[in-house]
């Protein structure tokens, strides 16, 4: 299998799913002649030309109204937010009109829409730039949303989206475009949205997370293992709506101590729900609480030093980790 | 260089000027529409059928409004009553291409483009026979199969979703437009902006039109917008605009013909602002008296009524006597009254049904390609 | 003391602190004129005037950003959104803009601002005007929420937000706003944010609500006693950033089972964080999981057959009860 | 009643039409603006001031330029080169009652309404001496004590803050106005529109700034707006609007002043166009050549760089010889390069402050009013 970036996975997803379907469209900011601002639509234009993709003025509003509007008569648009962040321009479009027409309509409407961009912090560039709004979509039903955390999953996962035929918001993280990985080639390369993904087995602690954390997991378990003889179990939530809650209970089931990281704030983060369910359904099997680490609970800062610090890092997660063994 | 300021004075208008409702009350004869091609082309059965439309709109709001005072129906009620002209004649120009969205004062669009009274009726009775199963309510009516993509409750909400309408047509290369209603009050949400820059951006047939009632809720234009007419604001983007009384059918027709084909033709946008007044409270709970003048409602009902003014130009045409207009008035009555009768004989939805309508997956399970969980409380 | 509606008791904190505090302001669509579209202004453009009863155009986004403006420069507006639904038009200028400004300065500018009205369901007025988010707030750091649920509460929270010298949403409820209850005159009657109410005492089960929620769980609570001899505590959580966490822990450490009642919507509702909390602080003093009845999770539906279900109501509140026990 | 449509043609203006700016080389030459009274009353320390400024910004930004490339600054670098005389021409037309609100390209703001290199290189850096104590970087700058409210890096975001700022003023009734800046591409955001209702509906004094430099990022001005020039949006809102060349110093402060003291005089809100072009790329990790020639880059430098104008406007009245610039220039260099030491000797902030700052509750412990927990994740 080639390896690839995350990046280019997802300009694959974009480009095969475009070919496919011509009721599928890229619009944004920057999406067209600058290639996107991290490159993920490169080449595309050229491809498909200017009326697949589409160049928008900084209107998210608009654009994302016009796509939802678009996904109504049966078009397949992708939206990408140059940055997760500017959601917050659009929000009632998003998360009224693509939410809930549906259901308003009885079901005489679908809303096939994507909306994707990177949703991340970890960058230098401040409190505005930086929101990861997974939580707010996942509280909101009649989206979905999935938080694809490598290439593969990038590729697998955005086909998936955009073949499906409600609303997914796709969040892509800015750190990741240059995340190399093995990438199947097959034109129908999907992977199911709700299936998480063990990362690696274990048998003492399970560390459950989704987006650029399961990297920070992954290293927090490979310490465990090598300086303290733990074994530790990285479950990968992929999606969070639809979420898949067996592969949850299984591992805390198996290890019966957990561990959730995300990069959300914390209050409502996407992990408050995971932690809930967890102690709702496998209450019995728990040796100690559940416990978190999210991003420290201020507005996301700018200095590297403390941003640094801010968002889940490997120190943070494992010092967590030991409270819990 | 110098004489660094404009002074923005509104522009010689060849249309007719927008002014309050009741500074004008002889606008009605100041012209005559009905010469003009589109309507000349209007046979008598179709006259007719314009004006029994418009008597239906407002009988069905007059039952509505008892069922309301009766407990049946509950949350808002936004009546049409007195804007009927606007939704009937713009969409009696409307051919098969073209599309309709609306605010959350919809039900005398639902009914123009053809929705039933039964269907419409149950859903504000909350019934599962409702045309969205009881799940939208008043403010959201939708008939995709008429055109009609609803009903929309958050103000301005709907004018990227007219936007998106229009560029999908453009985009499959259909001749269509469409025709996107908002309020006087509409105008001042940020996205009708940003809309209104796309449109003309990217040359989308879409057509907006302001219905200006002279309200938004509680208050008037003037104490809401800066600078008239309300439609003006579409100049700085090139578009096309123009302002209308929307108390004569005939104008009507003749001004939303010629956006359409605007939009057909040359994949124009435009923004028409249609002069109009509402009757009742804007929604029912709300007391008139606070804003505006018993008088001032009287006045526009005696000189503007756009059925009265369209009952007497069909009875001058010879088209429509006092006794047929009757009857179709009864006629329009007798079907609201079944209407409601049909909602009260309805079964509300099952509390089982709560869930369905939400994604297309779950309601098509032999489709199903997600996996997990997807609701985290559920009525089953 | 007197017995006034809660309508009238959010009246008197306003009228109160406009007279008291030169820089506070009301303004928002039809709360002049029209006297507030739930009449909670009445009289107040009578005794103030226009300069300090402001109605504005419906531009969300705009007045509230200019709140947001005014309140750097020194001033303390109170901004009403006819629904908090509406707040979606407006996120940026309230959950950037407001909650992240004095932290981007370093500390430099401060933004006394209140944005207040009604967030709940259960008035048949469908999902687009019937959203809750005091998550959202909540989960975002830089601001202030809270949930006033009887009228005293709805006096004494709000003067103490108009005084607070960070921004605080205030969620009120159109079905409250007749209520009656007694509320003190004095003209510093303040109820300090973060401080819980204990509504009734038990011992059996702690049922921990906000909002109107909480009378429901009050009438659950008479149900137990009556019909089943079980004694609960009840908690009103009523102010959600900050959070009385030792009220919650102490509750919850006399009981030994909880159940967490609210309006929001399940994923990442307020509850999950409360879930989240209880397991984490007081694992050793559950009995049981915590449980939760939220709002079943779809669009707010329109139909009240479907809505009176929907939101939390007296029998499946007392059925998810029953499992505690 | 016919011609329903206008043509939206643009009005003749009496101001400087806004044109591309490679369209029109000799535009620097169809007028002099120095013999104005805003800029008669100029001594020559003043203006060699202001011309030291524009300087100052200039180099400070090159410096920051290559602190970014050596790693000392991350994320977003959006400089300001090329479009110096509109920031330090605008601040120098201001009262103390009056105020400047911007987005996130601040730099050139900051440092002409007083802000010293040392805490602005430092803010860069991320270091606690910065003026946000590095908690807001590039994109947010404040000082509220010289009346400068930031910095704001959501597009259009700072559009209502403005007004707000303008309101408070009004209110107070300070004779004081605000100067709202804002890029070209921000005038697609709806918030802006909402604004300008407001600012004319309520006579608020604001004066909006559109920075149009032509580019949107990637996307030139024809390609992401409607319409020419941008600053006619203002009208239908009955605002006054006008359009000038942003590289030369006196024009941008005449035209600023004008739009002052309206603002002042008779609370009216203006919308000014002013003309300029950034040299670098978007933010500093944008590599120009994708959508604009360098060709174009080098004409405008050529022909219109402010400073460079400026100089030898100065020259040519007597005020600066070439000596006394280039002293001025080292200076600027030597001042930039002693804010990058200051900057890189600056501490960062340490871990337990990243607390700080949030609430005003939580860093005044002794005044505290509420109790409960504020913070659910804590570096303490
Ligand atoms: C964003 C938003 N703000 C406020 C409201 C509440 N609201 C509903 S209708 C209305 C007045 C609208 O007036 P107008 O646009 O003139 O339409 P009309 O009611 O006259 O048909 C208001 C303020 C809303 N639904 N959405
Ligand atoms: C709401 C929002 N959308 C997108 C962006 C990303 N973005 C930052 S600057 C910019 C271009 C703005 O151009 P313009 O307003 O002309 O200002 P200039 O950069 O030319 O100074 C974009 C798209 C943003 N910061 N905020
Ligand atoms: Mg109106
Ligand atoms: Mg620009």
């Amino acid at each position: 299998m080639p390896e690839i970036t995350y990046r280019e996975a997802l300009n694959q997803a974009l480009s095969e799913e475009i070919s496919r379907d011509p009721n599928v469209v890229l619009m944004g900011e920057e999406v067209a002649q600058f290639k996107g601002s991290y490159k993920v639509s490169e080449g595309l234009l050229e491809k498909f030309g200017p009326d697949k993709i589409i160049d928008t003025p900084i209107s998210e509003a608009a654009f994302s109204g016009l796509a939802v509007g678009a996904a109504m008569m049966g078009m397949r648009p992708v939206v990408e937010f140059m940055f997760w962040s500017f959601c917050y321009v659009a929000f009632d479009q998003i998360f009224n009109n693509a939410a809930s027409i549906r259901y308003m309509s009885g079901g005489l409407i679908n809303v096939p829409i994507v909306f994707r961009g990177p949703a991340n912090g970890g960058t230098n560039v401040g409190a505005t730039h930086s929101h990861t709004p997974e939580n707010f979509a996942a509280n909101t039903p009649g989206l979905k949303v999935i938080c694809p955390s490598t290439p593969a999953d990038a590729k697998g996962m955005m086909k998936a989206a955009i073949r499906d035929n409600d609303p997914v918001c796709v969040m892509e993280n800015t750190i990741l475009y240059n995340l190399k990985g093995e990438v199947p080639e097959e034109e129908d390369f999907i992977i199911p949205l709700g299936k998480a993904r063990t990362v690696c087995q274990g048998n003492d602690l399970s560390i459950i997370a989704h987006g650029r954390s399961v990297m920070v997991a992954l290293q927090v378990a490979e310490t465990l293992q090598e300086k303290h003889g733990v074994s530790v179990e990285v479950l990968d939530l992929r999606s969070i709506r639809p979420l898949d809650l067996d592969a949850i209970l299984d591992t805390v089931r198996k290890t019966n101590r957990v561990l959730l990281v995300e990069e959300n704030k914390p209050f409502c983060g996407v992990d408050s729900q995971i932690a809930y369910l967890i102690q709702e359904h496998a209450f019995d099997h728990l040796d100690a609480p559940v416990k978190r680490v999210s991003a420290i609970d201020v507005p996301q800062a700018y200095s590297k030093a403390l941003e640094n610090f801010q968002i889940p890092n490997h120190d943070r997660v494992l010092a967590k980790a030991m409270e819990l063994l | 260089m110098e004489g660094i300021y404009h002074d923005a004075d509104l522009k010689d208008s060849p249309v007719s000027e927008k002014k309050t409702v009741v500074d004008s009350p002889d606008i009605a004869q100041t012209s005559d529409f009905s010469n003009l091609p589109i309507n000349l082309q209007l046979d008598s059965e179709e006259k007719i059928r314009l004006y029994s439309q418009m008597v239906r709109i407002r009988r069905f709001e007059e039952r509505s409004l008892r069922a309301y005072q009766q407990g049946h129906i509950g949350g808002f009620l936004h009546l049409y009553i007195g804007q009927e002209a606007v939704a009937v004649g713009s969409v009696s120009v409307m051919s098969e291409d073209d599309h309709v969205i609306t605010a959350y004062r919809d039900h005398g669009h639902a009914l123009a483009v053809g929705m039933d009274m039964d269907e419409c009726m149950a859903e504000l009775f909350g019934k599962r026979t409702g045309c969205s199963k009881g799940k939208g309510g008043s403010m959201h009516f939708f008939a995709p199969d008429k055109n009609f993509w609803g009903g929309h409750g958050i103000v301005g909400g709907q004018t990227p979703l007219g936007l998106g309408i229009a560029y999908a047509l453009k985009h499959r290369k259909k001749k269509g437009a469409c025709m996107c209603f908002m309020g006087d009050g509409a105008t001042n949400q940020g996205p009708f902006y940003e809309s209104l820059n796309l449109a003309s951006l990217w040359g989308l047939p879409v057509v907006y039109i302001i219905e200006n009632n002279g309200y938004s809720m509680g208050t008037a234009e003037s104490r809401h917008s800066a600078g008239e007419p309300l439609a003006r604001r579409g100049e700085a983007f090139d578009i096309n605009w123009s302002v209308h009384q929307g108390h004569d059918l005939y104008e009507v027709r003749d001004a939303i013909n010629n956006a359409l084909v605007l939009a057909k033709e040359s994949s124009s946008p435009s923004v028409l602002e249609i002069v109009t007044y509402r009757y009742r409270g804007h929604s029912v709970a709300d007391p008139d008296q606070t804003y505006r003048s018993k008088e001032e409602i009287e006045e526009y009902k005696q000189n503007k009524d756009p059925i009265n003014l369209f009952r007497d130009k069909l009875i001058s045409e010879g088209v429509l006597s006092d006794e047929k207009a009757n009857l179709l008035d009864q006629a329009a009555k007798d079907e609201a009254e079944a209407s409601a009768e049909f909602a009260i004989a309805s079964p509300f939805p099952e509390v089982s049904e709560l869930m369905d309508d939400v994604y297309w997956e779950t309601d098509n399970p032999d489709q199903k390609v997600s996996s997990g969980e997807m609701f985290f409380e559920s009525s089953r």
